[in-house]
């Protein structure tokens, strides 16, 4: 069953309903409700400022300025007046889509991105859950939210949505694969799949340093799964109009699009954790360093989409059967040589 | 509305429709359509099959139009065609007009067209690179380019007052000569602007994603696009050396030495390439025409009432996108008879089935956008 | 084996070239101009909105209602009915249709009297109604607008220094 | 602690609940699921016996890995024959499918 | 307390399972099917099973029902009408009653465990141990039927003259 | 060859053809009867050499009660233009389509049909191209006649006509 680990304050909060009497289902579901809460307002606060943060890198990279209006500095409240605007806009659901699969859709994706949260180690402790099988627990629930695209672009009776759809189902069967083998270099050489292990395993060298091939390896994986360009075929505007979420509106498409960068996220903070060494740095606090590593991967996607072209949807399955998948079986290949050699 | 999908109708009992195998409308409403351009494409999952352009969406009846109107009244419609390349359509118009009426135009005004005539190329082709680019998901390449476009409509704006739709050239000439400084503003935007070539080519030419996205596909063969009459970089791209300026000399281009860039395979690549090396070329004309223009009038003494003699005339000139053709039949009043524009991308664009099939979704839109279509210019 | 190596290599090397090149874009300054509180400067011969020009020394139009600006309008604008004979005729009322313009300037270059002109910079025209883009005779030549005679359709623009395009002005910026 | 028999009994039922679905469906893909459903039933068995008999080791964890494994061989071979019926057949409804040669 | 858990799983996950084999839009099945795999799972935890919930997430919700998806896309039309069960639904119904019920009085009645074994700490090194060790012929097996399994689907899929 | 040897061909071959024919500009003019138009344009494109439909037009000539369309004809190979005419009745307007020989026929005369009324035999597919497909009438002919088509005013230009409503 699950529980909560962090720290003396959860036991005694127990503790204290326990002398009350109050059945003990009671202070549980608080807690998770509170851990809930707190974790959808990181993702809110955090896709905002992605938000806002890719719109400015976007448009000074084009030489121009992006948002300046809203906010006052830089138009830095252009994101929330944006989720404003969409929240209250009305919630259109075509006549002929599938009503229940069509509402339930952004609802998977968006628990996706909600769910991966669970084991991201932000700093020692800071961690909601240190689970034994952390990575693969990201894998096995980020491959939620493509189900829930597909669900989206299916139930929209649109065939440009359901063309994404296809295209997002080929996209995440094939990037799944090089991923996970990309992921099982570092954790052969932390022998534990926890994160917390991870991280405290790169004491004294980033596994970044040992595994440059599975860094690159997963960094492309990772973008191709966040649908991102040059990966971001499920959505191409220029070919899809905009994918699986063409016919959504309104709250259900703010939804799509937190989840989008709440993903992104979460992509980059395991990047983080599994190849550049977690919360850990000098003088600056655990979870400042967290973040900023996470920040700094995530401006190398903004950059990376910013700069290159999509790829078309046979040369993404090459890139992923041809590319990805020898480079990470052959990292996969050394690693297990050296760790053999070395123990 | 009925009545109006009757074909696609039928185009859909002929063939039958499953998820597999499905027609898919492509516009009019569509990013990548540059314009309201409908495309219905028969899909085999991703691969096209078969395609069928549909047109007329901003049909305004230009040449009806034409036809009311006097000789000079025409030339502020011509904008309206190709509105990404106005003044060269302004050019064609005119010059069929004086070909027609038998003028002789003065040199500065032939230079100064030259002149104003390349640079338009250039902002055309800029404008064509950025939605290419877009067209392949790169948008801050569309961006980049369109900076550099608005220089050169800063420069046109100082001389007609407009910003796209110039109606700047007169028969005769041009309306007025350029502002004193003018020629050494042309001269700075070339220093600014030849620096960025090499940088575009960084986010496109170079990169290994833009290559490998348009090489091979949307193969036109030489004999097809002959056959389809295409022309400009289209033909050109098929491998054929054929450029009016140089086959057909109109003006005085016959003064100025550049080179024709042409494509081998006939792929999105060549005409891609074909139309990035046609930046270069106009650069080299625009400075040539820079060094040796002379002073003096730009319009030639023409009569208010401009009546034209009986006849007919096929003029033609190479605008950014090939062969833009003006057929004027005048009955002797001071309105043509008739007025047909032979527009170079409505021919480019009925090759368009010939292209499409056998290739897949993305790259429908990449041949879509290396034909470089202007659908005012289509519809008429 | 080594040929996928290099492509493998010079794609990647490709792409970190694009990078660099978007890189050094990200910290250059933007082109864009903040509208409503910066305004572009618009060139001498920007055409907008039409004017009925004054006579400085008799206060009073030029135009003589000869109709040619009427009769050359191809989008069939321009309206106007004129009153008295010989020098003293003058329009009794004079209406433009905005809406249809299409800011040819055939109208000005035809004006035997340069009585009309566009070269007002006057361009912010929008309105709530498609009549706030009709203007008559009053709306014309309010304002206490009195164009110069700096039509630069006198030969080569004598005398009125054009200031450089928007564009031209920006080359010493390092990219 | 939860008895055993109660995972058993979940495990019987979706086995009943998928062996219906195998028996009544028409689409041949409601019964490729409807078979999914079956082996997990069948993987709930083991794991629960696995981790509730005495002196157990995992081995029925091994066995329900093997299981998901020809789960995932059968799912994939499975939906390429549906998608060759269907080239074929313009049909995934097994009771129209019921000519052995085409 | 598992017990909680245990039933609320036990009830999702069957009643999603109902909705996979009652269902009269494929869709619908499939969705159902994904929940169910995740209640599925979680059963998983509750039996210590981590590790094997993670995969089951992974390869079941991540893969199968993608694929499922993938091909239900491919065949069908969002709003089909066709006839759901075939005709022989009501004795098929009734000798799945009847073998279920069979089943769940066995599982009640006959099966009888003293005591319980105490939960195992760390599942998934040992998991490994056990399959490249007791068990590594099946899983040698196992990856030869995959491969297998990969060809034939590969060549079963694709069409005439590609 | 120049533009007198090229008419001199067509007129040795298609005597009884060929209306009127001169030389302008450079270019070789030529009207015809419209029965043989298609061998006419096969002999042009495959023995003299002209494989290059720059533009076809239809004109209508409603003095003359007569239809035309206009060939413009060149080659990427060889300087010289031909502009062939070819006219039909205006009570019955049809031609054999010139598809075969040059595939941008296809929407030209697609085209034509739309905008005068001709018909092309042989087309493949002959419908309107620019106007919707319930349109009635062709609008460049010169006896058109719709409501929505408002004839340029040169004369009647009243105050009342100031301010237009504008119709939906």
């Amino acid at each position: 069953m699950p529980h909560i680990q962090s720290g003396d304050l959860v036991a005694r909060f127990y503790a204290l309903f326990e002398g009350w009497g109050i059945p003990w289902i009671v202070p549980r579901l608080i807690v998770m409700l509170v851990v809930v809460s707190i974790i959808i307002l990181f993702i809110s606060v955090v896709a905002m400022f992605l938000i806002w943060w890719e719109r400015k890198i976007s448009a000074h990279i084009q030489a121009r300025f992006g948002p300046m209006r809203v906010g006052g500095w830089h138009g830095w409240a252009q994101s929330i007046a944006d989720g404003v605007k969409l929240l209250l806009k009305e919630d259109i659901i075509p006549t002929r889509a599938d009503r229940p699969v069509f509402i339930l859709a952004p609802m998977v994706v968006f628990a996706a991105a909600l769910a991966a949260y669970v084991v991201i180690p932000f700093g020692p402790g800071l961690i909601v859950e240190d689970l034994n099988i952390g990575i693969l627990y990201v894998i096995a629930i980020s491959s939620l939210a493509v189900v829930g695209i597909i669900m989206a672009g299916w139930s929209s009776n649109n065939k440009y949505a359901a063309l994404g759809a296809l295209r997002s189902a080929a996209q995440a069967v094939s990037y799944e694969v090089p991923l996970v083998i990309s992921l099982i270099g570092p954790v052969l050489l932390a022998g534990s799949l926890s994160t917390t292990k991870i991280v405290e395993a790169q004491r004294y060298l980033w596994f970044i340093v040992l595994q440059p091939l599975a860094f690159l390896t997963y960094f492309t994986c990772a973008v191709a799964e966040t649908n991102r360009l040059p990966f971001d075929i499920p959505e191409a505007e220029s070919e899809l109009v905009a994918g699986f979420h063409v016919e959504y509106s309104g709250m259900r498409f703010a939804i799509f699009f937190l989840a989008e960068y709440a993903n992104m996220f979460t992509v980059c903070a395991i990047a983080t954790t599994v190849f550049l060494g977690g919360w850990r740095g000098p003088l600056l606090p655990p979870w400042l360093w967290f973040l900023l590593k996470t920040f700094f991967l995530l401006f190398v996607m903004m950059w990376l989409r910013w700069t290159l072209a999509r790829v078309r949807v046979d040369q993404l399955m090459d890139v992923a059967w041809k590319v990805l998948l020898p480079l990470a079986f052959a990292n996969l290949g050394i690693t297990g040589l050296l760790v053999w050699a070395f123990s | 509305m009925t009545t109006v999908n009757l074909h696609l109708q039928q185009v859909k009992e002929q063939t039958g429709e499953s998820m597999e195998e499905m027609w898919v409308n492509m516009g009019p409403q569509h990013p990548s359509t540059h314009g309201v351009l409908r495309l219905l494409i028969k899909l085999d999952g991703e691969v096209v099959r078969e395609c069928i352009p549909y047109m007329g969406y901003m049909h305004r009846c230009h040449e009806k139009i034409g036809e009311n109107r006097a000789y000079v009244q025409i030339i502020p419609y011509t904008d309206r065609l190709d509105y990404l390349a106005s003044m060269y359509n302004n050019w064609a118009y005119c010059l069929a007009c004086e070909r027609l009426m038998g003028i002789q135009i003065p040199e500065r005004a032939e230079y100064l067209r030259v002149l104003i005539g390349e640079l338009q190329r250039i902002a055309s082709h800029l404008i064509w690179l950025g939605t290419f680019g877009l067209d392949l998901g790169n948008f801050t390449l569309f961006m980049w380019c369109f900076r550099e476009r608005e220089m050169v409509l800063d420069l046109f704006e100082a001389v007609s007052g407009q910003r796209l739709n110039y109606s700047f050239m007169r028969i005769g000439g041009l309306a007025l000569d350029v502002p004193e400084g003018w020629l050494g503003d042309v001269k700075a935007f070339l220093q600014w602007f030849k620096p960025r070539l090499p940088e575009y080519d960084r986010l496109s030419t170079d990169n290994i994603i833009w290559q490998k996205r348009i090489q091979g596909v949307g193969i036109l063969k030489p004999e097809d696009a002959v056959s389809y009459a295409c022309s400009g970089p289209v033909l050109r791209g098929s491998g054929i050396r054929w450029d009016l300026r140089k086959n057909d000399p109109y003006g005085i281009y016959d003064r100025f030495e550049f080179d024709i860039p042409v494509g081998t395979s006939g792929d999105v690549w060549d005409r891609f390439w074909v139309r990035r090396q046609e930046i270069d070329q106009s650069v080299r004309i625009v400075e040539q025409a820079l060094k040796d223009i002379p002073p003096g009038p730009v319009l030639a003494p023409v009569a208010k009432k401009l009546r034209a003699p009986v006849g007919d005339i096929y003029s033609r000139v190479e605008s950014p996108r090939g062969e833009l053709g003006d057929y004027i039949i005048a009955d002797g009043s001071e309105k043509p008879y008739r007025y047909k524009v032979r527009a170079p991308t409505f021919v480019n664009l009925s090759a368009l089935p010939v292209m499409l099939p056998g290739y897949l979704v993305a790259d429908a839109v990449a041949v879509l956008g290396s034909v470089d279509i202007v659908l005012c210019e289509v519809d008429r | 084996m080594w040929r996928y190596l290099r492509e493998l290599w010079q794609g990647f090397w490709s792409i970190i070239l694009s990078m660099q090149i978007t890189l050094r874009y990200l910290f250059t300054r933007a082109v864009t101009v903040q509208y409503p509180e910066e305004k572009r400067q618009l060139p001498v011969r920007a055409l907008t909105r039409h004017v009925l020009t004054v006579d400085l020394d008799s206060k009073e139009l030029k135009c003589t209602a000869c109709d040619m600006c009427a009769r050359i309008c191809p989008a069939n604008c321009i309206h106007l009915e004129g009153e008295g004979k010989g020098k003293a005729r003058r329009p009794k009322w004079f209406v433009i249709d905005h809406n249809l313009c299409m800011y040819c300037n055939l109208c000005v270059e035809v004006c035997p009297f340069d009585a009309i002109s566009m070269y007002t910079g006057m361009y912010e025209l929008g309105g709530f109604s498609r009549t706030n883009l009709v203007y008559d005779m009053e709306t014309m030549h309010a304002d206490g607008f009195y164009p110069t005679i700096m039509t630069p359709r006198s030969p080569a623009g004598a005398g009125v220094k054009a200031p450089p395009p928007a564009g031209a002005g920006k080359q010493t910026r390092k990219a | 602690m939860t008895p055993l028999s109660y995972y058993l009994t979940l495990g019987a039922l979706l086995f009943g609940i998928g062996m219906f679905g195998v028996l009544t469906r028409r689409n041949a893909i409601a019964i490729l699921m409807a078979v999914e459903l079956m082996l997990n039933a069948v993987n709930i068995n083991f794991i629960a016996l696995s981790r509730y008999l005495p002196n157990s080791t995992l081995d029925g964890q091994v066995f329900a890995i093997f299981v998901i494994t020809v789960a995932a061989a059968e799912a994939a071979v499975g939906l390429a024959i549906v998608l060759g019926l269907y080239r074929n057949f313009k049909t995934v409804n097994v009771d129209e499918i019921n000519l052995m040669k085409w | 307390m598992t017990e909680v858990f245990f039933f609320a799983l036990a009830v999702f996950t069957v009643a999603a399972a109902l909705l996979v084999v009652l269902a009269r839009n494929i869709v619908h099945s499939a969705v159902a099917l994904i929940f169910s795999f995740c209640g599925v799972a979680g059963i998983y935890v509750l039996l210590d099973a981590e590790f094997l919930a993670a995969v089951q997430v992974l390869i079941y919700v991540g893969g199968i029902t993608i694929l499922l998806l993938f091909a239900i896309m491919l065949t069908t039309r969002i709003a089909s009408r066709a006839e759901v069960f075939n005709e022989q639904v009501w004795m098929s119904g009734l000798v799945t009653v009847g073998i279920t019920a069979i089943l769940v009085y066995a599982s009640l009645a006959g099966i009888r465990v003293s005591g319980e074994a105490p939960a195992p700490s760390e599942t998934t090194s040992a998991l490994g141990r056990l399959l490249l060790t007791t068990h590594v012929l099946p899983f040698e097996v196992a990856s030869v039927l995959l491969l297998a399994a990969m060809v034939g689907a590969i060549i079963l899929a694709r069409r005439e003259g590609e | 060859m120049t533009a007198e040897e090229i008419l001199q061909q067509i007129r040795a071959r298609f005597a009884s053809e060929v209306r009127t024919s001169e030389v302008r500009r450079g270019e070789a003019t030529l009207t015809v009867k419209a029965d043989q138009n298609f061998e006419i344009c096969r002999f042009i494109k495959e023995e003299l050499g002209f494989e290059y439909l720059n533009c076809l037009s239809g004109v209508d000539w409603i003095g003359e009660n007569e239809m035309e369309v206009a060939y413009a004809i060149s080659s990427l190979r060889q300087p010289g233009k031909i502009i062939l005419r070819a006219r039909v009745p205006r009570d019955e307007p049809v031609l054999r389509s010139v598809v075969p020989l040059w595939g941008t026929a296809d929407w030209h005369e697609r085209e034509a049909f739309d905008l005068f009324g001709i018909r092309f035999e042989n087309h493949p597919d002959l419908r309107r191209i620019l106007l919707p497909e319930d349109w009635i009438g062709h609008p460049l002919r010169k006896d058109y006649q719709d409501e929505r088509f408002v004839p340029y005013p040169w004369d009647d230009r009243k105050p009342g006509s100031v301010v237009r409503p504008t119709t939906a």
